[in-house]
């Protein structure tokens, strides 16, 4: 697209009187836009929160993993300094602590009930440790944990793990597959409804050609009252659409944060861009539809 | 000004509507154009605002060859031409005076409210000037696209039928207010049916009549 | 809607030259109902699947409880023939077992690791419990096993499950919630692109009432052809949307489920319901549009 | 048959345009209907097929009073009067032929090609009637919309200026054609400026000459 386009919508009003300013035609651009941004709105909201689940669910699942000391009692002390001293020059782990017995019976407490003796049983030693940044390397951790202490076993939930994060990345795909649909779905309704505004106007720009106006002012005229409209519609839509996603019922609970579509942080600016957008693919199209019937016209 | 070289123009595959056309509209000249109806009026004044390229043969405006205009010139083109359509076409959302003005507007030129006026005055509209096209009788409409094409104050004027649908003496009245721009040097070609009105201005200025017949342009002779 | 509405769609095929057979007021017609169509289909694919998933999760979570029984060494056997005989006896239970040691070794690994000697713990007894039908009175359960066993303890997961049975809820709210605005969004672009056709073919509308037409003929004449193109353009989109969804990306594996969109069982005769959604649709919206443009003609 | 009865019109809520207006088309009569560009003659008109309803007065269809017909009973009305319109609308999908044919399609009536035939003939429209409306010169329109007026052989038919773009000899030809259907019972109604053809009719036909002129219908006496 040309500088000089968006040029001319910032100048000469006045000509924009040549193009009908009511009927359908200005309803219809209107409407498509509000109700795409509408909907543009909801799988940016959709799109946004699958990926901040995702993001969730592999942070929380990823960062946590366990190391099981099962030595014999007197040389559980030495296999726990010395994993805690392998764990200190570990690069990627930000805090690893051992558990407490309270906190071990806690977790034991479904299977063997409350008020276990935990000081009576041969239980293992567990040491919780939470990655940093980019996380740890588990398979090197493993090597210098089978040298160093032979009974600690690294458990970093892989197992459990999995299903969890193919869920999460599938999430995203969906979130980010609705927003492209909807995308798609508002490129092509836009360019119809460009297409069917300036069909029925044929005969305006027939008029004008005839009384000696220039390609480049019809254009022009149709581009700015549709890219308005579009732009308009576009920014009630969105506001809609905002405004419904905050007046959703709130679902919001910590564990049910999977169906809370509400924007976050940085999320609330997005819907911003959903007008612009809109209102530049409505002068795109519009170009294109103008240009294709001022071609008919000698 | 404008001028046919051996033109033949047929619609699509057609057979050819005409054939061998060859016209000056020297400036200043004032011309008739008739003919039976479907003989191929419209069509030639087609072909002289270019609305139509001609099959065969050249359509030189202003000393350029058709083909060589570009868009542009061709929209300028069409401001020192002045058009009355048979079916006088007007933007419906624009008031009667600002389909008379479009023209000016369409090209950025200031409007003078008392040339509209006046020619509005003129063509007997000054009591529509503020109703919308679709308001206005058959008549109205005709000499309303008469007004629009003389606001440029164009070089040449193409009337197709303007007398169509208005008593005679309306007819008169917009006979003379062409007669009288043509006195200003302005070049005047009315494509009618109405040979009274060909007869009536005999008295006032002095024409060519141009006939249409079997696809041939033919002066016509005295026996008007 | 008068039955003499639809039966006109079945007579006086050849009125239907009196509306203009192409242009985009047609194609606007057919790729608004297509494209709306389409995503309707995907609308309705996620509304089943996330329903799908909601009762998935509330079955698997709400059909397993466990009684768990730590009484002491002698009084262990008694009180399990003890539960036993309870759990027999209560209406809603498909089935229950005593779970074996190895079977409480494996639950315990990730705790107190591989290899311990279960037997010489004072572990106590586990008895999985599967819901049948609506599944048992709790309450009613756990004050017969007061009675009787006063050692059992009787966990049916209620902490574990509320939140993911409430995420599941929201899931499925957020299907119906996309369903219903592509309804909407559909319901109102189909009437927008009938009145638009209709506007469009105003002055055919005028000429055919001027030669004297009646209003049923004339209505009728556009009904039939827009519900044809409606139906046309829906049965493609929903067509399309079918094949899309059929060869997304196959994230299917038994834990993943949540990210399945595909149909299943009866789930794909539900796409077949939309062209007729859209037809019916499109019919009204016609027929109003028709109403409204006749009225002002006298 | 058509009866209007101290009938006034005004547009939205300005002056009367007509005001006093009565009038009887009786079965069997020839009226002509002049009056300068913008009198009303085309309002007149659009009265006497109830595409206007008075503002004051009555108008009566075969002896119905207009407010008390239906909307069905409207669409029957228009088949029995057959109208040129002044802009003559056509569908512009449709072929020449199938326009001309339209009033008896959208009644479900059969359509005659003989008859069809005879009649582009005499409007001389037999070589265009495959060709689409807009394909149509000035002239050829207002003689396809005089064919299809005629088409269901209504019993009245009101031309508004049928004669506004076509030659001098097609006037006279469609100036017969109408006297013809008159001598069959048909009653004419003809609005025109064109003082000329009301003359040539003189020898032909018994007319009556009805005049609008500052809003009121007059009988216009010898002087044409
Ligand atoms: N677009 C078109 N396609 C095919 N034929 C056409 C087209 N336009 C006009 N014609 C035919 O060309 C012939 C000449 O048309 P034209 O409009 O030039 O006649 P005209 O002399 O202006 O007649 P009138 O006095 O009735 O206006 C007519 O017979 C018409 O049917
Ligand atoms: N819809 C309308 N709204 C307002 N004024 C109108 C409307 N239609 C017509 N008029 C005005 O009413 C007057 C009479 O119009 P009408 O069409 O009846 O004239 P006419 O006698 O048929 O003229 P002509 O011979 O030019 O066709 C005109 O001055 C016109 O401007
Ligand atoms: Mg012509
Ligand atoms: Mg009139």
């Amino acid at each position: 697209m040309k500088l000089s386009n968006l040029l001319v919508l910032a100048t000469d009003r006045q000509a924009d009187r040549i193009v009908p300013p009511t009927g359908y035609t200005v309803r219809l651009t209107l409407f498509t836009a509000a109700s795409l941004a509408f909907l543009a709105v909801f799988a940016l909201a959709l799109s946004l929160a699958t990926s901040r689940v995702a993001t969730q669910w592999s942070d929380a699942l990823a960062r946590s993993s366990t190391i099981r000391i099962s030595a014999p009692q007197d040389q559980m002390a030495a296999q726990v300094a010395a994993v805690e001293s392998i764990l200190q020059t570990t690069p990627g782990i930000s805090e690893f602590r051992v558990l407490s017995n309270e906190e071990q019976a806690a977790l034991l407490e479904p299977w063997l009930g409350a008020g276990i003796p935990i000081d009576a049983l041969p239980v293992p030693a567990l040491i919780e440790v939470i990655e940093a940044g980019d996380g740890f390397a588990a398979e090197g951790l493993r090597l210098r944990l089978e040298a160093e202490a032979p009974d600690a076993v690294l458990d970093d939930h892989t197992r459990w793990r999995q299903p969890l994060v193919e869920a999460a990345g599938g999430l995203r795909l969906l979130g980010l597959l609705s927003l492209l649909l909807i995308g798609c779905a508002t490129a092509a309704m836009i360019t119809l409804a460009a297409q069917a505004a300036l069909a029925a106007n044929k005969q305006v720009i027939e008029v004008l050609r005839l009384v000696g106006a220039r390609d480049s002012y019809i254009a022009g005229a149709f581009m700015r009252r549709f890219t308005n409209r579009a732009a308009l519609g576009a920014t009630v839509g969105a506001a809609a659409g905002v405004i419904a996603i905050t007046l959703l019922p709130g679902t919001r609970t910590s564990e049910s944060f999977l169906t809370d579509l509400s924007f976050e942080g940085l999320g609330w600016i997005t819907p911003i861009f959903v007008p612009p957008v809109v209102a530049v693919l409505a002068l795109l199209a519009t170009r294109h539809a103008a240009a294709r019937v001022l071609k008919g016209l000698p | 000004m404008i001028e046919l070289d051996n033109v033949a123009y047929s619609y699509g595959n057609g057979p050819a509507l005409l054939s061998d056309v060859s016209l000056k509209l020297a400036p200043g000249s004032f011309h008739f154009l008739t003919g039976p109806s479907g003989a191929g009026k419209t069509t030639l004044l087609k072909l002289c605002y270019k609305d139509l390229q001609p099959t065969l043969g050249h359509v030189r405006f202003f000393g350029v060859d058709g083909p060589e205009l570009s868009r542009d010139a061709v929209a300028s083109l069409r401001l020192k031409i002045g058009v009355v359509h048979q079916d006088c076409q007007f933007l419906d959302h624009l008031s009667v005076a600002e389909n008379i003005a479009l023209p000016l507007t369409v090209s950025g030129r200031p409007i003078s409210a008392s040339d509209l006026d006046d020619l509005l005055g003129w063509v007997g509209l000054s009591d529509q000037a503020m109703q919308y096209p679709q308001e206005l009788s058959g008549g109205e409409r005709q000499r309303a696209a008469l007004a629009r094409a003389v606001m440029t104050a164009p070089d040449i004027i193409l009337a197709d039928e303007p007398t169509g649908n208005v008593d005679w003496d309306m007819s008169l009245r917009l006979l003379s207010l062409l007669v009288e721009l043509n006195k200003m040097g302005k070049t005047v070609l009315i494509a009618t049916h109405d040979l009274s009105l060909i007869r009536a201005s005999k008295s006032q200025v002095s024409t060519r009549v141009l006939r249409i017949t079997g696809g041939r342009l033919t002066l016509a002779g005295a026996d008007l």
